[in-house]
């Protein structure tokens, strides 16, 4: 059933035990996002070491898909190359929109949120932790 | 039957509520956010397409002189709806949020000046709010705000303060979209007018739930959402006291609302045509004629005694579950928005649980930011009733709740 | 059947048709004022109200998110009629009327400066007319006109004392609800892009009647009304350039066109939702988008050539018959409304004698006070087709002012 | 039929043959109206001795209705006192509102012009003269 899918346990597990979910005080590169539109808040912190995504953290408030979104995220970049890691990024929306069929060698527990194509208005959600680790890492001096 | 409604026979009016979703009858509690249409609305307007359709006034023939009597017609029975004696006080439009926005262009920008102050309260919806904010950054003009009570209600407590004579204008909504409450609007008219300032009502939750007489509450305008009640989209308008009407400018230019028009000015027609410019929501007025005369049948005290009945028996039902529920308590003072938060599970996570059960609730700010924050939530779950909702429907929303609790375990 | 248009079948679609008025058959001559409506229309509209009904964005559940779609779709489906890539570039509203004082406030009252022009024609309809006065008053810009020739055309031989640098939009209307008048479209945009002015078309009779393609034509601002054009009334909207969108103040402010809302403030969403405040005309729009497939099934070359033949066909009758027709007689360079004076009976008059043999025309000054001026007469009488019109009405009219002659003697 | 009765030929007569129609140079009282959504225009011209509406006259150009009714006013009034002159303006009003039986000894040819009522949008071109007439009777120091 559909509603199973969306929620299935990955997700769950992900809302209710975040992964690196915590400030990152010695991080370089940080952004907050918010979705007005539900009130879903992210706080992206990363710190690069030698070109690497040595540590990715996020703090943040909201929905499953959000959360989980975003704790799912920090895991699949952590110890990627930055360019890897904005890869990776397009690679999650393109699944979001649709449009590639995710490969869960790359993505992991990612393709979980698969599901949430079906529902236009939680894409936002999905890909709120994605902008918010997108803008921290093209920031001042970071393009 | 609840009340004096007799739901039962009501529901056979709303085609859309046969339908099933996901497997599962509709259960649609979301009519403060837009309304059902019955049959007879939707007929309506069909059958003006279908035997009527004509532009207004500008045709010397039959069918466009039944289509502006019809027009014409929709707008004395939504002036007598709301307790206005004079159908000319009565603008025709898309709805509350156009209507904001004429009495911030032609009025507001008209009368402020530097240091004025708009009143408003924290709970207002943004289309109560952004129009001013808008006017007060074209005018210089200042916002301030009444604040919340505790309860849900709005504190006058500081009122004297707050309404001085800089006030030129008391923005307030006649029944909360989030919270439902239903402030003193005749007591705030009254203190508006001893400051020498107007009161604009926003009439979206308040018109298609309640009894509203413009005259006897003594309202400066009214803004009315016709697709709330009933009526078909695009479908409302302003009520307007008819001095000020004069008084204002027009908002929209264009054809019909003028007298005489030369390459560089141009004289306008008298209130209501000076602010309706360009062909008209003929259809959707006419619509909203049909859902007045709906309404008006049932009568707006049964009406407005049915929702208390379910809206109490949904505050206790939620309650019991464990659901937080924002607003006041007492159905007198309230109307049936019902605002609530369930065992810590997000708000967009609820509505799409209830949604595979057939259970439609919004899920958001609902269009109230500024009084999320006064909350203290980043959104909430909103369930609202209206003439076809019943009891057995609360009881599906609280069994719908009760499998997102097993699902999300909390 | 006449062109391509296989007429008789077209009219079993539109169920007014059916009609009958004085005992005679409607013979409906007035679709420039507003066009009859067929059954997939009428019935897509009906359709939405009994199967998808719900406010759009807001709700997270199967009906909102079908209403969203259709709505969204609509949008893309107008895009794409008048050859616009960008589904974004399309703003939902009203009609034309609303949309050219949305481009008046949101991009004109920014841009213009004290000695700044707006150009415009000696041609235009009130509604492309009267938002440039207020918008020229608000802002000490200048309106400036360009003058008709002789034959009902534009007279562009001084256009380049006209368009200069002064110039910062040029507004046109497409097409003549009185002359017929079709300008060089394509010309006119390159001239005001040429001295850095922004065009802005009147396209209330272009878009209902022709193919348009506002990238070819390189046109910055198009305003279609929808209920011209088979559409429900309260549907159409406005195309604009998308880096003039973005740069553009919002219009109206109210739910829904906001990202964040705080007391004092507010900041939007982008365009085209930037310029769609409240709730919308949902099931209008979604009305429009079955026009649109109605339209694109016949084929709008194909809709063109029919009315050029049944517009030749009138004219030359009307002419026959002892009536002087305003306009251009080419029907290469015009549409097919078209404006008269018949043996000195003053217009309504004579719409008057036609309605009671069933013929439905305008008489007036179709809002366009400023050409009559010119024209030299204190209104006009005028007839208008679209693709259910077939020259046995043409026939009638022509038949019908036989019988006012006769009545008036004249 | 309906519109034989509507353009009987009283209407027809005075629009063809009006009445009165010319300037009033000696006239003390005059009003111009035009009715801008047709383009009916009446000047009316009248000439008061001794509380009586000695001369009345107009000018002007438009629908037959508005022609008819203007020359068949001029008509109507002149001889009678302001006070009659301005009751009978009153009742041709009512007539037009539908709301007053018309009485063909005070009224006159006007009576003719009942047929208006069914059109609401001539309404306006019948009662044309009478509002300019008024004008011109309540104009400056004449209330
Ligand atoms: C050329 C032209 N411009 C503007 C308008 C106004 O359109 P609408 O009444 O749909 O706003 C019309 C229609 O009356 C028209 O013919
Ligand atoms: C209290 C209140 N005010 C204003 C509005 C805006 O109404 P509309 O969207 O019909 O313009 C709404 C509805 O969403 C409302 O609930």
């Amino acid at each position: 059933m559909a509603l199973e899918e969306l929620y299935k346990e990955v997700i769950l597990d992900h809302y209710k035990n975040p992964r690196n979910k915590r400030d990152l005080p010695g991080g370089e590169l940080s952004c907050a996002l918010n979705n007005p539109l539900c009130g879903d808040q992210i706080t992206i912190h990363a710190h690069l070491d030698d070109g690497r995504m040595a540590e990715v953290t996020f703090e943040g408030s909201g929905c499953s898909i959000s959360q989980a979104s975003a704790s799912m995220m920090t895991e699949a970049v952590t110890g990627r190359s930055l360019e890897e890691a904005k890869r990776l990024a397009g690679e999650f929306r393109g699944m979001m929109e649709g449009a590639v069929e995710p490969d869960e060698a790359s993505l992991g527990d990612l393709v979980a949120l698969k599901g949430v194509v079906k529902y236009p208005v939680r894409i936002k959600c999905a890909v709120l932790a994605w902008d918010a680790f997108q803008e921290a890492v093209s920031g001042p001096g970071q393009t | 039957m609840i009340g004096e409604l007799d739901v039962a026979r009501i529901r056979k009016d709303f085609p859309i509520l046969e339908r099933r979703v996901h497997d599962r009858p509709l259960v649609y509690l979301d009519s403060s956010n837009t309304s059902q249409k019955p049959r007879q609305v939707i007929d309506r307007v069909s059958e003006f397409y279908e035997r009527h359709n004509a532009n207004l006034y500008r045709g010397v023939y039959e069918l466009s002189e039944e289509a502006t009597a019809m027009f014409e017609d929709a707008r004395a029975r939504l002036a007598q709806f709301i307790g206005a004696s004079d159908p000319g006080s009565v603008i025709f439009n898309r709805g509350t949020t156009e209507s904001t926005n004429l009495v911030a262009h032609g009025y507001a920008r008209k009368v402020l000046r530097p240091g004025d102050e708009i009143l408003l309260t924290e709970m207002e919806h943004h289309s109560n709010l952004v129009p001013w904010q808008f006017a007060a950054q074209a005018t210089g003009a200042t916002l301030r705000f009444i604040p919340l009570a505790e309860d849900g209600t709005l504190d006058l407590s500081g009122l004297e303060s707050l309404l001085t004579e800089r006030t030129k204008l008391l923005g307030v909504s006649g029944m909360s979209n989030v919270l439902g409450t239903m402030p003193p609007l005749e007591r705030l008219a009254a203190a508006a007018h001893a400051v020498g300032a107007v009161i604009v009502v926003d009439g979206a939750q308040l018109v298609p739930h309640a009894t509203v007489d413009v005259q006897a509450l003594d309202i400066d305008f009214l803004t009315i959402s016709g697709h709330k009640m009933l009526g078909p989209t695009a479908s409302g308008g302003l009520y307007g006291r008819r001095e000020l009407l004069e008084r204002m400018d027009p908002f929209l230019g264009g054809g019909e609302m003028i007298l005489e028009v030369y390459p560089d000015r141009s004289t306008f027609k008298a209130p209501p045509w000076k602010f309706e410019a360009g062909t008209m929501n003929i259809a959707e007025e006419i619509g909203l004629a049909a859902a007045i005369e709906y309404l008006e049948e049932l009568g707006m005290r049964a009406v407005r005694r049915h929702e208390q009945e379910i809206t109490a028996y949904a505050i206790a039902r939620l309650t019991e579950a464990g659901a937080t529920v924002f607003g006041p308590r007492d159905v007198e003072q309230r109307g049936g928005a019902v605002s609530f938060w369930f065992k810590d599970i997000h708000p967009h996570d609820l509505a799409q649980i209830l949604d595979q059960e057939g259970v439609c609730i919004r899920a958001g700010h609902h269009c109230a930011q500024p009084l999320m924050r006064v909350l203290g939530v980043p959104a909430t779950a909103r369930a609202s009733f209206y003439i076809y909702n019943s009891n057995d429907e609360v009881d599906a929303l609280v069994g719908a709740l009760e499998r997102a609790e097993a699902i999300f375990g909390a």
